[in-house]
């Protein structure tokens, strides 16, 4: 019964899925990879609450992570429709040059 | 015996019985399709052309692997991979009958029960789409695109209603579990999901038809591969073994459907009606009619090689119908039976639709999901939860 | 059960279906609802009453508030004296709605009208059958909601519109104190229900009963138009002419008395505040007939009429004769509303005119009206056996065995009132016409709840309210007294002759000696100035310390210097601070990762602390 | 055994993320962000998640990767440009990352020290059936949110996308 990991994997596990989305949020152009990136991070975030659930032994966690799910679906379908919106509009996909909301 | 011997053991006889049944699948479809329409089908090879599936899969293993120039090589070589694999993964949750025992081990007529085995298969089945997606946007062809674009548009639309169609019977089993889904349903026709008091399934389970009529992409939902619009749609840039994965895909994507319906609303391996009236005589009595019938046809032969191979058919139906009376394989094979009858049934409804229905345009097609099938099912959903709540 | 809850749905449900669906129907379609809910309501009402006994009906319908120990719930009640309101209410309330019919046949918003009405039906009921002052203030707020909304019904006037609001102001101060007296009695009975209050009334220090009682009457002042609150029920008369009979007569101004009356137990242990409630009455009964001596508009005539007589009603609730104040709100619920119908007919007949210089000689053209009105005017002045002398002549009896001057004044504003009435009738009905408009008769179903109301206010007095409410009042009912009788009966015959002398036998001398008066005759006139007084000494300081203090000191100095403030320096970091608003997400996105460092660190650290 | 699984599943992920990270195609970003998903679906089975798992599979690779593969072949997004740079981003963001990784899993080890080992099958709560019972007593009222917050996701997407905007 010793032979399973710490919870402690799971949560740096999480930690580095979660740098990994914030990378691909810094250092990419595409507002699509971007966005993918948001959802990497949203699933990272996912796991850590799957494994506090374990910790704890509750199913809250559980919960939580059903309604980020949720959100993110809602959020997929909004933000990609502004994507089509953007695109349709300056036809670039690249965030910086649609940078027109500034000082 | 091992845990792990008999998992393997058990998982080769199901995929050397799934491949089988692909392969020979489409040559009953060729068959049933050729008589509607008043031809012969395969005829050359093997009697009845029994051997055309053999000779196909060898046409199609040695022909040249082509991968055209411009396509974006890793993804054009996933695609098909994928589809085939998710077709075939959700076979192993599918309970086919009772318990059996061999050689002292008692084991399952399924591979895995899950808990969350409905679940599963609808997971399975909504990755499906990346095959076909992925394939038409890999193969840098506007045809293809615009098949990959259709299919990906399509399996999700329709994927709401077949959700919604699958919940209505759950709220009467009270299950994820496949297994349990058909032991609750134990007892004759009128037990079975879709006549079952106090809410009979019978609009949710057109519904489930329906819609996994398109989730397979088959007639009369085929625009992903319409050949008159879009050339052969997704798959027009595959070709030999990489094609032949698309076709077993959607042959095996029919086999998940038919037994899934066999399983949600027909009672899966459950009997027609109870066997206190003789319904374990059921089989022995179907294969001795056909194996009568086929004598008599031998005894009367239309062409010269008749006269031998119809009664050696006739003998071994008749065979067959007396191994189903040995008491000792009856209570394995009678369920067995009765889920093969059921899927099989199904299957033979899509062939039959195939050959007689003629292709949606995509407006209608889209129409008749959000418009039709979806409200439709949500009112079924709504009604059934009210009569199971208020009983 | 006697389901009493449908005595006030079934208004409800007029008001709720007209209201809503008023405006597609057509206007018979909207009469058989707004007149056929309130109909059948009297008829479920009088069903009631008729099975109605000596014990009380109580239905509970469901908890509306439950905190703690408190608990007030949703509860009607029939007893006799809400039996007597009940019939009142829905009886004069259906005539009403039949009159309106024709007095509101050719006016814009009609279904708007009739959805009011049977709103104000609705409320007035919630009122009567309330078994807890919750309840009944629930019904109280929304008369006067009605009250209000009706007032105000021809909203592009401004002088209604603004009528409206004075109403609503003015019945504000009244509800204060009926709230603090409902907080009052939550604070030493710990509930708001009648029968649990009435109870524990005896056990209670006289100082608190009598706060209570003073704030209840408070109330009842505002809604009763009584001294010093009144002001607004003349103004009230911008409304249309069944509204003023309807509510600013016969039944919502009653509330107050019927409030007075329904607290009895409390005012029978708070004598001192009981006394205060007699000398409101007497002197607002005599105040305000003396200003219906001159007012020219009818329909203000019988506006201050209106105040005098609940005046009445107040003086023999306050010298103890409760059965007399509702049986004299009963039989002025009948001539006054009578009254008011008669005015509005004969407005009508003149196409709106409403000054009585233009009016005379209407008696030969307009003769339904003309009879019913006399009939009503000579129930007012109590000439006997019509239905108001009764009444008044119990209040009278009651005042002499209270306090003998109390009876001398009220007999003489009796004789006032009868005075004032025969002169609006003699300048309306006789002589030479002074108008231009040609006069016509009002239709059948204008002239059918004038002759109805005719009926009551002659035979109304023989509805024995005194006996009826024997048992219900344990208070000793004053003798009879012959000489006393007499002596009001002969005020009131008094008044007529005068009137009659001044305005018929020598026109002119009322003239002569309005100018022989002049400084007398003006204060009257103008109302003793009482609306000037109050502007004065409370509306324009009012405005002038809004102007000042919270306009210019709080708003203009304070918010707004604070607001501009937060802007000016918001703009200058916002001049630094924009320098990070590049337009480029992805900078963004690492502030956010710089700031979440932050966070992780302190938290981090305030955990490892823990 | 869970060791095993675990660190199979743990390495597929991280590759995959980096793979969404490193990919200049959006298709491969996707199909790899498709192989995350698929593997933390595997990882929350080993965490007791059972529905979660086949929610994960079916929301997010079933219906969210598949709009996005559907955006991307719609909009036929090519590889990404070489233009437009973000001074910020580059300097600042690789330092601040590796501090974010570095504190996030010196708390993990600090607060949750090895004892505490995953077993599969340890945890049995996390059924159908109690995520529903949860998500329909305990939960309702966030429950009944989101679906609010879905049909204004459906409105505000139909109205975005709509071609005369």
């Amino acid at each position: 019964m010793t032979s399973g990991p710490p919870l402690a994997w799971y949560l740096i596990l999480s930690a580095v899925l979660f740098a990994l989305g914030v990378a691909g949020f810094l250092f990419r152009k595409s507002i699509i990879t971007i966005f993918m990136s948001i959802e990497l991070m949203l699933n990272a975030v996912n796991l850590s609450f799957v494994a506090f659930s374990y910790q704890l032994k509750q199913v809250n966690g559980h919960i939580f992570a059903f309604f980020v799910m949720v959100v993110a679906a809602a959020e997929a379908a909004v933000g990609l429709a502004i994507i089509l919106t953007v695109f349709k509009n300056r036809e670039t996909l690249n965030v910086d040059q649609v940078n027109s909301m500034k000082y | 015996m091992n845990f792990f011997l008999l998992s393997v053991l058990k998982a080769a006889v199901v995929a050397f019985v799934l491949l089988t049944t692909l392969a020979y699948l489409q040559w009953v479809e060729r068959k049933v399709i050729a008589h509607i329409q008043v031809r012969m089908g395969p005829y050359r090879v093997g009697p009845h052309g029994l051997l055309q599936p053999l000779a196909d899969v060898i046409k199609l293993i040695t022909k040249e692997d082509l991968i055209p120039p411009h396509v974006n090589k890793f993804v054009y070589l996933l695609a098909p991979f994928l589809a085939v694999t998710m077709a075939l993964i959700s076979i192993s949750v599918i309970p086919f009958g009772t318990e059996i025992s061999i050689f002292g081990n008692t084991t399952w007529m399924q591979l895995t029960d899950l808990n969350v085995g409905l679940l599963f298969i609808l997971a399975v089945s909504s990755m499906g789409v990346y095959g076909i997606a992925l394939a038409g946007w890999s193969s840098n062809n506007k045809y293809s695109l615009l098949g990959g674009l259709r299919s990906s548009a399509q399996m999700i639309s329709y994927e709401l209603p077949l959700s919604i169609a699958i919940a209505s019977p759950l709220l009467l089993v009270n299950t994820l579990s496949l297994r349990e889904i058909v032991q609750a349903q134990t007892g004759s026709i009128l037990h079975w999901n879709i006549l079952r008091l106090p809410a009979p399934q019978i609009i949710s389970f057109f519904v489930f038809l329906i819609a996994g009529f398109a989730e397979t992409n088959r007639v009369p939902f085929d625009l992903p591969e319409a050949e008159n619009e879009l050339v052969a749609g997704f798959h027009t840039e595959y070709s030999s073994m990489k094609f032949a994965a698309f076709f077993m895909a959607e042959y095996a994507n029919m086999v998940t459907v038919s037994c899934m319906t066999a399983i949600l609303f027909l009672g899966g391996w459950q009997p027609l009606f109870s066997p206190a009236w003789g319904s374990n005589y059921v089989p022995t009595a179907i294969f001795v009619i056909a194996g009568l019938i086929a004598i008599s046809h031998g005894l009367n032969p239309a062409r010269r090689l008749d006269r031998i191979t119809l009664p050696i058919t006739g003998v071994v139906f008749l065979l067959v119908g007396a191994v189903f009376l040995m008491p000792a394989v009856q209570s394995a094979l009678i369920p067995l039976f009765w889920f093969a009858a059921k899927a099989g049934a199904i299957l033979f409804l899509y062939i039959w639709i195939r050959g007689t229905l003629p292709r949606f345009r995509y407006d209608q097609l889209m129409n008749f999901a959000w418009k039709v099938l979806f409200p439709v099912a949500l009112a079924n959903l709504l009604v059934t939860g009210l009569i199971v709540a208020l009983t | 059960m006697h389901q009493l809850w449908l005595i006030p749905a079934l208004p409800f449900a007029g008001f709720l279906i007209n209201g809503i669906l008023g405006r597609r129907f057509s206007k018979s379609t909207v009469n058989a609802i707004a007149v056929g809910s309130v109909a059948i309501s009297f008829l479920w009402a009088l069903k009631t009453v008729l099975g109605l006994g000596e014990e009380r009906i109580f239905e509970h319908y469901f908890d509306w508030i439950v905190a703690g120990g408190f608990q007030v719930g949703c509860d009607f009640a029939v007893d006799r004296l809400t039996a007597v309101m009940l019939l009142v209410v829905t009886g004069v309330g259906s005539l009403i709605h039949v009159y309106s019919v024709g007095y509101m046949a050719h006016e814009g918003g009609y279904y708007r009208f009739f959805a009011y009405l049977n709103l104000f039906m609705f409320f007035m009921l919630t009122l009567v059958l309330a078994a807890n002052y919750l309840l009944l203030f629930v019904g109280w707020e929304g008369v006067g909601l009605c009250s209000y909304l009706l007032i105000g019904f021809w909203f592009r006037k401004k002088s209604a519109t603004n009528a409206g609001n004075k109403a609503f102001i003015v019945n504000r101060i009244g509800d204060f104190g009926f709230s603090l007296a409902m907080l009052m009695i939550v604070i030493n009975f710990g509930t708001l229900d009648f029968a649990t209050v009435f109870q524990g009334v005896a056990g209670k220090p006289e100082p608190v009963l009598t706060t209570i009682a003073l704030l209840l009457l408070v109330g009842a002042c505002g809604k009763s138009a009584q001294f010093p609150l009144y002001v607004w029920l003349p103004d009230a008369m911008e409304g249309p002419t069944p509204v003023s009979a309807l509510i600013h007569a016969a039944t919502m101004v009653t509330a107050g008395v019927y409030m007075v009356s329904r607290s009895f137990p409390i005012y029978l242990h708070a004598p001192s505040a009981l006394e205060m409630v007699a000398y409101i009455g007497l002197f607002t009964a005599a105040f305000a007939a003396t200003i219906g001596l001159v007012q020219n508009d009818i329909k203000k005539v019988f506006a201050y009429s209106t105040v005098s007589q609940l005046g009445y009603m107040f003086l023999g609730v306050g010298t103890g004769a409760f059965s007399a104040g509702i049986y004299h709100l009963m039989t002025h619920a009948f001539f006054k509303a009578l009254l008011f119908l008669g005015a509005g007919s004969v407005i009508h007949a003149l196409s709106g005119e409403q000054d009585m210089r233009n009016m005379g000689g209407l008696r030969t053209k307009i003769p339904w009206t003309f009879w019913t009105l006399l009939m009503a005017a000579i129930a007012i002045s109590g000439v006997p056996p019509f239905a108001g002398f009764f009444s008044k002549d119990a209040i009278l009896v009651s005042a002499y065995h209270h306090a003998p001057w109390m009876y001398w004044v009220g007999t003489i504003t009796a004789g006032l009132t009868a005075f004032y009435v025969f002169r609006a009738m003699f300048l309306t009905f006789f002589g030479e016409y002074r108008g231009h408009e040609h006069p016509h008769e009002s239709p059948a179903v204008m002239t059918l709840p004038l002759a109805g109301l005719a009926l009551l206010s002659i035979f109304g007095g023989f509805i024995k309210i005194p006996v009826w409410l024997e048992k219900f009042f344990p208070v000793a009912e004053a003798p009879e007294e012959t000489s006393l009788v007499l002596i009001s009966v002969a005020a009131g015959a008094i008044g007529i002759l005068v009137a009659y002398w001044m305005y018929i036998a020598k026109p002119g001398l009322a003239d002569s000696i309005s100018s022989r008066l002049g400084g007398l005759y003006r204060l009257v006139y103008n109302k003793y100035f009482v609306d000037e007084i109050y502007d004065a000494a409370v509306v324009k300081p009012v405005v002038a310390g809004s102007r000042v203090v919270l306009w210019r000191g709080v708003d203009a100095g304070l918010i707004d210097g604070a607001v501009n403030g937060v802007g000016s320096t918001s703009q200058g970091f916002g001049g630094w601070l924009k320098l990070f608003q590049s337009g480029n997400i992805r900078s963004y996105a690492t502030w956010v990762l710089f700031g979440s460092i932050i966070l992780l660190l302190t938290l981090g650290l305030i955990g490892a602390v823990r | 055994m869970d060791v095993i699984l675990f660190l199979i599943f743990a390495i597929i992920a991280v590759v995959c993320a980096v793979n969404v990270v490193v990919q200049t195609h959006p298709i491969s970003s996707a199909i790899s962000l498709i192989g995350v998903m698929g593997s933390l679906a595997v990882l929350y089975l080993l965490l007791g998640a059972e529905f979660l798992a086949m929610a994960q599979i079916i929301v997010y690779a079933g219906a969210v990767m598949v709009l996005f593969i559907f955006v991307i072949m719609l909009l036929n997004a090519g590889t990404e440009a070489k233009r437009g740079r973000s001074l910020t981003a580059q300097l600042l963001g690789l330092p601040l990352l590796i501090a974010f990784l570095a504190l996030a899993s010196y708390f993990s080890q600090r607060f949750y020290p090895g004892g505490a080992a995953v077993h599969f099958g340890a945890f049995k709560g996390g059924t159908a059936q109690n995520i529903g019972m949860a998500l329909f007593t305990q939960y309702l009222l966030p429950f009944e949110v989101t679906s609010a917050l879905i049909l204004i996701a459906i409105v505000g997407a139909v109205v975005l996308a709509r071609k005369e905007l």
